[in-house]
C-alpha cells in the first residue's frame, strides 16, 4: 500500500488541523521545496517514512539523494551528516527514538557542537537532530527517555522542543534555517494532538520562551510534552480559583529566561516541570538561574515535578513516574505553602 | 500450523510445500523491485551451508555434516513448533491489547533452535530482542518473556543461571558485552578441551552497521575470544533491505578479522545446528571467534507496530514460504518415515496447551507495585533515591487517604 | 628501560608522601592483589603504564590477564567491562583522556547504568571508569574537558571525584570494592601534588563530602582540581581577614549535601566552584537543592564560579577560562554584596 | 637529514644504508620480542605494492605502475625532505618549550608525499594529526600547523579553500565526515569522470579498532562514496603494537565490506602515489571506495609526551632506517643520474631557509586575544554567551583598574 500524498501547504494554503505529526512533516517538506541543500537522512525514513510516519512521502517526492534511508548506525548518520554540512548540505537526521541517540552521542560533542568554533568560523554545522522523546506511549525500554539535559551541558549545540503543532511547523523549519547544529527533541507522546494551523501567520523567534496561559498565583515552566500537562493543570487549578501562569519555554539552550524572571518577579513561585530525572539537568539550570535573578522576589524555592533518578521504568509503571496533573498540583500546593 | 497460516487474512494464495513456481525464480527481485528498493532477495548463493532442502531432502556437506537420530530430529521439529505457536500466541495477544508490542520471529524457527540446541548447558547465550526460540533453548519459559513486552519488567528471568543474557534492544550493544563475557572465559581458563565453555551472540543483519558489533570482531579476534557471532540475515532491517547494510554476503566480514565466516542456510536447522555446533567447539578448542551468517526470512513485520506493506512485495514472502523451516522438517520426518501422524497431532496438542497456559498467564499476570521503580537501581541504595521513593509512597499515600475521606475508590 | 618497581604498600607500611599519581597507582595495586577478579583494561595502561603511568608497573607485576593493552576504541572497552562483569569480574576501565569517553558513552548510559536496574538485580556492575580529566596542562583539544555533570544526569551511576593523594589512594579501592558502576574522576591538573598517606588509617565513605577547612563568612564547595583552587583562594582570603568554609563534595551523584545545607545555614552564603560550563550541570544541581534546603538560610543567591558556556578552547586561553584564585574571591565578594 | 640523524641521542649505532644486515632478517622478531610484546614487524609480506626498493632500485608492478619524469621524482624529494625538516624543526621547538606538544611524522614522509601528491585540486582531504605531509601537498604553510601545538588555536587553515580539513583528534571520526562529505561530491554529480572529485581520508592503525571507520566503510560501501580510505600502518598505536588491533593485515578489512584494499610500501614515495592515484581515480569514476594500507613505521616517538624506550626496542627502528623514505629515492636520483650534488645542496639550504622560517615565526605567534574563546562558538550567537563575555571582559577590565591604581604592571 503506498503512503497517502500529502497536500502541499503553500502560503496561501490558509488555516488546517493539523496534528504535530503532520505539522512536522509539512514543515520538512516546505524545507525540502525551498531549500535544494536540505537532506532528510536517517534509519526507516524513505519508504516507511519513518517509524512516527514524520518523513510519510517526502523520498517519494523529493527522492533517494534528498531523504536517505542509511545504514543502521547513529554515529554514522550524524558523522557522515556533519561531512554533507561541510560540503554546504543541510542534513536533517532522524534519530528513531530518544535511548538510540547515544551511539552518536561521540560525533555529537566531539565534531558537530565543535567545529564551527574549531575552525573559528570557517566551517558551519547546520544541522538539525529531531529525536523524538519522553514517555507515556507504553513502549519497550530505551524508547521512553528524556536525554536533552545532556545536549543541553554542551557548548556549541542548541536545544529546543516544541509543545503544539504550530511549533512544530515553524520551529523545525527555523532550526534547519539556523547556521548552528540544533537539537530538535519531538514530544512523541503528543504527535497526534491537533490545533489549528495557519502557515501564513509569521511564527516567533526559534529560541524564545513563551508565556502560553496568563496568571498571577504561581509560574509553571515546562517545554515539550510537558506543555499540555502543565495547562491541563492550570485549567484544574483555575476551577479551584488558582491562576497559574504557564510558560513553554520552548528553546532549552539557549534557555530565554526573561519572561521567566518577570513572571517569578509577579508571582513570586516557580514550579519546574520536565519528564527528565531532576539531577544535573534543565530544571536544575533554570532553578539556579531563577534563584539568582529573582532572588528578591521569591516567596518560595524553586520546585520541581519531575521524572525520579531512576533509569525509565516499565512502561506499566511510567504513569507513577511521569509528572501528571496531580503531581503537578502537589508541587504548586507546596510552593503556595510556603 | 502451516504456512498458509502465515498470513493474517486468509486470502493470500500461498503456495504449498514444494509445489508452485519453484523459489529461486519467484526470489529473484525483478528490475522494478530492485529499482524500488525491494531487493530483499531468497538467493542464498553458492557457499550456503545446507543440510535439508526446502523440499525436506537430506543432503550432505563436505564440511558440516552431522549425525543425528530420528528422536533427535522430532524433538527439533517439536521445539521449532511450540516456538513458532508461543509466538503467533503472543502476536496474537498484542492484537488484543495484552501485550504493548510483539516482536516475531516467525520464519527464524530454524536459525535460532539450530543455535540454541548445539549449545551446551555451560554456554553462554547474548541476545538480541527476537530470540525467543533461543529462549525456549535456554529452558526460559515462553511466559517469563511477556513480562517486557507488556512492560511489566525489563526481563524477568535470571541471566545468570540460565546463561541467557537479558535481551538487548539498543543494537548492536550485546555483541561486546558477549565478547567481554567470552573473554572471562577464556580468562578463567575454560577454554582450551572440548569441555570448554563458549558464548553466542545474536544480532540482525542491520546490527552489523554498527561500531559496536566490529569493535566486538576485533576484540574477540584480539583476545581470541570464545564467541559465535550469530547474525540472522532476515533480509530487512525493520523497512530496509540488506543492500542499505552491504554490498556483500555478511559473513564475509569475518575475513577482514582473520576467523571464519560461514554462510548457513537459516531455514535449515539441521545445518545451523551442524554449523554452529562445529563453531562451538572451534570456540571451545581456542580457535574462536566464528561468524556464521543465518540466511533467513522476516515472514512477518518487524514488530507488531510495523506495517511491512509500506516497504516491501508480497511475492516475496511468498517465495519465502516454500522455504518454510518446519514445513521443510515435517515433510523429512514424514518421507524417512521418523514421524507418523500420531506424533505431529501429539506436538499439536502440545502447542495448543501451550498457547492457553501463555494465555493464561498473561491475562493474570500481576502489576508491579509503584514503588519497583525505585528498587534494584543500585546495589548499593544512595540516600537520594531512598528519600526520593519514600516521598513518592507519601505522596501516593496522600491520594488514598483523600479517597477513604471521600469515601471514593481510585 | 624497565618501569621502576613499586613498593608494595601494606597495612604496615607506615606514612609515605607520595603524589595523586602513586596514591592511585598503589590504590590500583592494593586492590589488584586483594580481589583476583579485579581487572584493569585501556589504552597503553600495560607496557607503557598509561600515559599518566597511573598504571605503571601493574601488567609487570600482575600479568597480562588482569592488566589490559585493550584495542583502540573505548565503546569497545566499555562494552567488554561490561560483558567481563557479568562474568564476575570487577574491571577498572581507564579512558585515556576526558574527551575521549563519548565513544562509549552509548555503552555506559545503555548498559552500564541500566543493567542492574534491568534485571532486578541479579546482574550486578561493579565497574570503574577511571577519567583523568579537566584542564590547566596546556593540552590540546579533547584532552581538558569536565564531561562529568553528563554522568551525573544518568541514573544508576555512581559519580566521584578525588582533590588529594589520601583521597585518590581510598576512594578508588572504594569504588572498585563498590557492587555499582563508578565514574572516577581523577584531577590530572594535580596529579602531581603530594601529600602525607598513612595506608593504616581509615578513610572515610566514598559517597561523602567533607568540610575541609572551616570558617564562617561563605561556603565554597568544589570537587576535583578546584579543591586545591579554594583552599588557596580561603588562605588568600584568609589574609583580609575572610573566613570561607571550603568543602570538598566528592561525590557528585549521589550528591552528599546535609555538610552543604549545615554551612550554608551557618554563613548564609554559597558559592560553587568547577571547571565545567555552568550551564545544565553538577553546579546548576546544587543550586537548585541549596536554594530549596535552605530557602530561608540564604543571605545571598547561591554564586557560581565555573568554566564559561563555550567548547574548551585552545590552550593559550585557558587560564582566563578555568576558575582560578582571583576569580573564585570575586564571586566570594560579589555573594558578600548582597 | 640521514637516518642516522634519527635518533635524539647521538650515540646510536645506525646502520647506513642498504649496508648491515638485511631489513628483512633485523626486522623478524625474535621469540622473546614476540613474547614480550614487541611484535611490530618491517615485512610487508608478499602483497606488498613497491615500485622503489629500499636500495633505491626501480621495479615494476603489474597493476600500479607509474610513469614518471625526474623533474617529478626530484619534486617528491623535495617535497620530503622539506617536511622532514619542517617535522624535526617544529620537535625541536617543541623541546625548547615554544610548543606544547609535536606529533612528528619522521618515517611516514613516503606515504604521506605520495598519497597527497596523487590529490587533484578539487579533491578533498580529512587527516587525523600527524598529516603535516599531506597538509604541505594541500598548500598548508607548516607554520599554519604550529597553532594546534602552541595552543593558540585549533586549526588555522581554510578547510573550505585549502581542501583539506581541520586535524581531527579523536580517533576515527574524521572518517565518518570523510564519508559524508564524498556522499555530498556524489550527489553533487562530481563522480563519474575523471575530471570528477573524491576525498583522502586519514587514520591510522590503531583507529581501524574504532567503530566510526568501521561505518565510514559501511556507508561507502553503501553510497558508492568516491573516498579513498588511506590507513597509515605505522605499526603502532602509542605504545600498542598492530597485534593489539587485529590479527591479519588491516588492507583485508576491505573485502569484508566489498571493495578493493590495497597495501602498499608506504615508505615508498613512488608506490603511495601510483596506489592512491588509481585509487582515486577509480573513486572519480565512480568505483569507489578504496582502502590503502600504506605500511610504513613510526620513527619517532607518538608525540613528544611519549617515550617509546619504555615499549619498543632500538633494533625495531635500526631495521626501519634501512628502509627510509628519503634516502631510498636519494640513492635512486643518484644511480639514475636524475639529481646531482646542486640539486641535493639546493634543497637542503632550502630546508635550512623553511627551518628558520618556522622558527621564526614561532618565535613571534601572538598571543589570541581573551575574548576570542567566545568568538564562533555559534554561527548566531547567543545572548547568554554575550553575557558571559561582555562579564568577564568587564572582570578583567577591573584587573586593569586595580593595576593602574596601584601603579602595577600585572
Ligand atoms: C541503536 C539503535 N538504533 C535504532 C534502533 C531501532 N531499531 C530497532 S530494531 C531495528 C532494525 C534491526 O534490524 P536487524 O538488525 O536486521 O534485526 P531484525 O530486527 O531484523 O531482527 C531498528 C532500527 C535500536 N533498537 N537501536
Ligand atoms: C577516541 C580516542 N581515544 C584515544 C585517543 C588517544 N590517542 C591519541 S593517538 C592514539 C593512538 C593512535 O594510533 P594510530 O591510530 O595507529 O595512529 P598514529 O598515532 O600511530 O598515527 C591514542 C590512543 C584519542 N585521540 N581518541
Ligand atoms: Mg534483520
Ligand atoms: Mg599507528
Amino acid at each position: 500500500m503506498a503512503a497517502p500524498a500529502l497536500e502541499r501547504p503553500t502560503a496561501t494554503a490558509g488555516t488546517q488541523t493539523v496534528t504535530i505529526a503532520k505539522a512536522l512533516n509539512m514543515g520538512l517538506r516546505a524545507s525540502l521545496e525551498r531549500d535544494p541543500k536540505v537532506l532528510v537522512m536517517g534509519e526507516d525514513v524513505g519508504k516507511l517514512g519513518g517509524v512516527f510516519r514524520i518523513t510519510d512521502g517526502l523520498q517519494k517526492d523529493f527522492g533517494e539523494h534528498r531523504v536517505l534511508d542509511t545504514p543502521l548506525a547513529e554515529s554514522g548518520i550524524i558523522g557522515t551528516a556533519i561531512g554533507l554540512a561541510i560540503r554546504g548540505y543541510r542534513p536533517v537526521c532522524e534519530i528513531q527514538f530518544d535511548g538510540f541517540i547515544f551511539p552518536g552521542f561521540d560525533q555529537i560533542v566531539s565534531q558537530l557542537a565543535k567545529l564551527h568554533f574549531r575552525s573559528q568560523g570557517k566551517v558551519r554545522m547546520p544541522v538539525v537532530v529531531r529525536v523524538p522523546f519522553g514517555g507515556g506511549i507504553g513502549a519497550v525500554e530505551h524508547h521512553s527517555e528524556s536525554p536533552e539535559s545532556l545536549f543541553a551541558h554542551i557548548s556549541g549545540l542548541k536545544v529546543v522542543s516544541c509543545s503544539n503543532p504550530v511549533d512544530a511547523y515553524w520551529m523545525l523549519q527555523q532550526a534547519i534555517d539556523c547556521d548552528d547544529p540544533v537539537l530538535f527533541f519531538e514530544p512523541k507522546r503528543r504527535y497526534y494532538e491537533k490545533a489549528e494551523l495557519d502557515p501564513t501567520t509569521p511564527p516567533i523567534p526559534l529560541f524564545n520562551s513563551r508565556v502560553v496561559r496568563a496568571g498571577s498565583a504561581v509560574t509553571v515552566a515546562a517545554y515539550g510534552p510537558m506543555v499540555r500537562t502543565c495547562l491541563d493543570a492550570a485549567t484544574a487549578a483555575a476551577e479551584d480559583g488558582l491562576e497559574l501562569e504557564v510558560i513553554d519555554l520552548r528553546s532549552l539552550s539557549p534557555l530565554d529566561l526573561d519572561p521567566v524572571f518577570d513572571s517569578v518577579r509577579r508571582t513570586g513561585r516557580l514550579v519546574l516541570v520536565s519528564e527528565a530525572p531532576a539531577e544535573s539537568s534543565v530544571t536544575s539550570e533554570i532553578a539556579s538561574r531563577v534563584q539568582q535573578e529573582c532572588f528578591y522576589s521569591l516567596e518560595a524555592p524553586v520546585l520541581r515535578a519531575t521524572g525520579f533518578d531512576t533509569p525509565y521504568p516499565p512502561s506499566k509503571l511510567e504513569e507513577g513516574y511521569l509528572p501528571d496533573l496531580d503531581r503537578v498540583l502537589d508541587v504548586v500546593d507546596r510552593s503556595l505553602a510556603y | 500450523m502451516s504456512p498458509e497460516q502465515w498470513t493474517r487474512s486468509g486470502t493470500s494464495s500461498a503456495t504449498e510445500g514444494a509445489a508452485g513456481p519453484p523459489a529461486a525464480t519467484a526470489a529473484k527481485p525483478t528490475r522494478e523491485q530492485v529499482i524500488a528498493g525491494l531487493r530483499a532477495t531468497s538467493e542464498g548463493g553458492a557457499d550456503l551451508v545446507q543440510l535439508l532442502t526446502p523440499e525436506g531432502q537430506r543432503v550432505t556437506h563436505p564440511d558440516f555434516d552431522i549425525d543425528i537420530s530420528a528422536a533427535q530430529l522430532r524433538d527439533l521439529y517439536r521445539d521449532m513448533v511450540l516456538v513458532r505457536r508461543a509466538d503467533r500466541e503472543a502476536n496474537a495477544l498484542q492484537r488484543q491489547g495484552q501485550l504493548g508490542i510483539w516482536v516475531p520471529l516467525l520464519g527464524q524457527e530454524a536459525a535460532q533452535i539450530g543455535a540454541g540446541r548445539a549449545m551446551q548447558p555451560q554456554d553462554m547465550a547474548f541476545p538480541s530482542y527476537r530470540e525467543h526460540g533461543v529462549a525456549w533453548c535456554r529452558g526460559i519459559d515462553p511466559t517469563e518473556l511477556l513480562g517486557i513486552f507488556r512492560g511489566t519488567d525489563h526481563g524477568s528471568w535470571d541471566p545468570n543461571t540460565t546463561r541467557f543474557h537479558l535481551y538487548t534492544i539498543v543494537i548492536g550493544n550485546q555483541c561486546l558485552n558477549a565478547a567481554g563475557y567470552a573473554m572471562g572465559q577464556r580468562f578463567d581458563g575454560k577454554v582450551g578441551d572440548p569441555d570448554g565453555e563458549a558464548t553466542v551472540v545474536f544480532f540482525g543483519d542491520g546490527a552489523t552497521s554498527q561500531g559496536d558489533v566490529h569493535e566486538a570482531m576485533v576484540w574477540s579476534a584480539v583476545y581470541d575470544a570464545p564467541v559465535v557471532f550469530f547474525c540472522q540475515n532476515n533480509q530487512w532491517a525493520i523497512s530496509e533491505p540488506l543492500e542499505r547494510q552491504t554490498r556483500v554476503p555478511l559473513y564475509r566480514r569475518a575475513s577482514g578479522y582473520g576467523f571464519p565466516g560461514i554462510r548457513v542456510d537459516g531455514n535449515d536447522v539441521l545445518a545451523s545446528l551442524a554449523v554452529t555446533r562445529w563453531a562451538l567447539d572451534e570456540c571451545r578448542q581456542g580457535n574462536g571467534p566464528v561468524l556464521i551468517e543465518a540466511f533467513t526470512y522476516r515472514m512477518d513485520a518487524h514488530t507488531t507496530s510495523d506495517d511491512p506493506t509500506r516497504y516491501r512485495l508480497a511475492d516475496e514472502q511468498e517465495a519465502w514460504k516454500l522455504k518454510d523451516p518446519i514445513e521443510r522438517l515435517r515433510v523429512h520426518l514424514i518421507r524417512e518415515k521418523f514421524a507418523g501422524q500420531d506424533f505431529f497431532d501429539g506436538i499439536d496438542a502440545e502447542a495448543d496447551e501451550l498457547a492457553a497456559r501463555l494465555r493464561e498467564f498473561c491475562f493474570n499476570m500481576p502489576e508491579p507495585p509503584p514503588a519497583r521503580m525505585f528498587s534494584e537501581v543500585y546495589a548499593e541504595e544512595t540516600a537520594q533515591l531512598a528519600a526520593q521513593r519514600e516521598e513518592y509512597l507519601r505522596y501516593l499515600a496522600g491520594f488514598v487517604d483523600d479517597e477513604a475521606m471521600a469515601g471514593g475508590v481510585r
